[in-house]
């Protein structure tokens, strides 16, 4: 009973939108009445502290504390203006000339995770993500916006766009064919 | 029989794992003596990997090139090892402790990923995104970035020019050391000639380095298989102070 | 200055990301010695909670607590394949403890090229390629990622770290002054 708030607080933390007392209950295989006293716990273990809990009606999730607010505005703002770099520039030229495109080939294609620069690409409006009609992983694919500001109207209008397509698309069936084999050193 | 045996040998990733569960299951200390001992089976191991990958089978040879020194040095103390042969002894020891080292602390590794996970907090913020684009993003800055990621897509696995040169370089090694042995059995013949009742161990040993020998044989089939590799290209950045005749170098470039 | 803690993990919290205390001192506007200390601060007030700060190398980013995995596992429905096979847990590991390590140092010690599970690595985001400040071959550490899946919240937590470290350290000043040599295989 004793770290029932603290499996509360962790799971709060992954949950990024409100959840019921009834799901908390469900999933920490306890009452509600467990949760309303782990909330309550945990709400005063919180005091003070830089994260605390917001409720609407039988719903609950985290949030940060309001004196914060000034400096996450600057963070937010920072996502918004600073130097995506050279990954930035090497992800969009994937999304651009594959599109639409999985994360799991654009990481193979580039040899690195992308997790944290494809965040930052939709966070600009660069790409978006959509639904993969033909499985669960999402596409990536660029926006509207980011052609314009080329000044491209199409994909297929970008130079060599065959050409480079192909070469991508090549990787891709080699890769398949001696994935497993990729592994082993 | 043959097929489960080839398989167990398969499993071996590369040399140092191969060496150091031979020494292992000798329950030995990584030393020079060890090495010496566990010379033969590391070889007749190599000499089974001849349906591998070449660039396997190349890590394999390169560490079996200094087995041979060190268990030649075994055979006959007397031989004459150039300072970059006895190097390469001290080396491989070293090698081989850092890999055990390596080795067993992943196995703790292994059981800490096997534990629970921490987790991060997903990314969620459901603003509409504003569209805010990076200047660099031009048609033109695109486009040479897709042709960088091209250029660096990797090539299935080609031997690096440099592990060749070092493998072919190996079959010099084996023709200088073979010569070297049988000129120090010829002496120690000449020097033992006399001596009774040392005959038969004397003989024995004669027996062993010749056996050696024709273990060397068999290495060098490997190494054959090795220079005939066709692809060359070096993907490898690494140096390599291995210095060769041009001879060498020329023959392996036109197999 | 009592509440620069709270900030603190106000801003972790929001950010996702590792970020590093160069950055977080520029975002509060006070100097990493006072980063430094908000972050031993906040670290003893996580202590017992279902949230910590996870440190690797100059940057830090929070994570929940490891007992509450399995939780967090049922709510997320999603189950992280952490098998990373023979030749990965080997170059994880001399990644993890002799970082930041070449790649011809690993070559060295496998006694094979590890050009492809480096690579395998990398797009899993387990291990990333930083530049030398030293030199032209880049060099390898592990990334949070990696730190994550063991449940530890920094190098240090890993068994025996200082011990495995010193003994690799023994061979180092050997070892450095071949570089290239044997183990460029």
């Amino acid at each position: 009973m004793q770290n029932t708030d603290t499996i509360l607080e962790a799971l709060l933390f992954v949950k990024t939108e409100p959840i019921s007392r009834k799901k908390l209950a469900e999933f920490m295989k306890i009452d509600e009445n467990g949760i309303n006293k782990a909330l309550a716990s945990l709400k005063e273990k919180l005091s003070g502290r830089g994260v605390r809990i917001i409720e609407n009606g039988d719903s609950v999730m985290l949030g940060t504390a309001p004196e914060a607010s000034g400096f996450i505005e600057a963070i937010l703002k920072e996502e918004l203006n600073k130097d995506l770099g050279r990954a930035g520039l090497e992800t969009v030229s994937i999304v651009l000339f594959k599109s639409p495109v999985t994360k799991t080939e654009i990481d193979f294609i580039r040899g690195v995770n992308s997790q944290f620069i494809l965040r930052n690409l939709m966070v600009r409006g660069l790409i978006e993500r959509v639904p993969n009609p033909n499985g669960r992983s999402s596409l990536y694919q660029p926006t509207f916006e980011l052609l314009r500001y080329m000044g491209v109207s199409g994909v297929d209008e970008l130079p060599d766009y065959k050409a480079v397509r192909d070469s991508l698309d090549n990787f891709k069936a080699t890769t398949e064919s001696e994935e497993g084999g990729i592994g082993a050193a | 029989m043959e097929s489960t045996y080839i398989a167990k040998i398969g499993s071996f990733e590369g040399p140092m794992e191969l060496l150091l569960s031979l020494i292992e299951k000798r329950k030995l200390f990584i030393n020079e003596i060890s090495l010496s001992e566990v010379t033969d089976d590391y070889l007749s191991h190599v000499r089974r990997l001849n349906d591998f990958p070449i660039a396997r089978i190349a890590n394999f040879i390169i560490v079996a090139a200094t087995l041979i020194l060190i268990k030649s040095r075994s055979l006959l103390p007397e031989i004459n090892l150039t300072e970059e042969e006895t190097e390469s002894i001290g080396d491989l020891e070293k090698r081989l402790s850092l890999y055990k080292i390596v080795r067993d602390a992943g196995v703790r590794l292994k059981e800490l990923l096997a534990g629970p996970t921490i987790w991060e907090r997903p990314y969620a913020r459901n603003k509409i995104p504003i569209f805010s684009p990076d200047e660099s993003f031009t048609v033109e800055n695109v486009h040479s970035a897709i042709q960088s990621v091209i250029a660096n897509l990797p090539k299935k696995e080609i031997l690096p020019k440099v592990t060749v040169k070092k493998v072919v370089s190996i079959e010099e090694m084996i023709n200088s050391i073979t010569e070297r042995i049988a000129k120090e059995i010829k002496t120690s013949f000449s020097k033992l000639s006399g001596h009774t009742g040392e005959a038969s161990t004397h003989e024995n040993k004669v027996n062993i380095i010749v056996g050696f020998l024709a273990m060397l044989e068999l290495v060098k089939q490997g190494i054959i298989l090795v220079s005939q590799e066709k692809h060359f290209e070096d993907i490898g950045i690494e140096t390599n102070r291995l210095s060769l005749g041009a001879d060498n170098l020329q023959q392996a470039a036109n197999n």
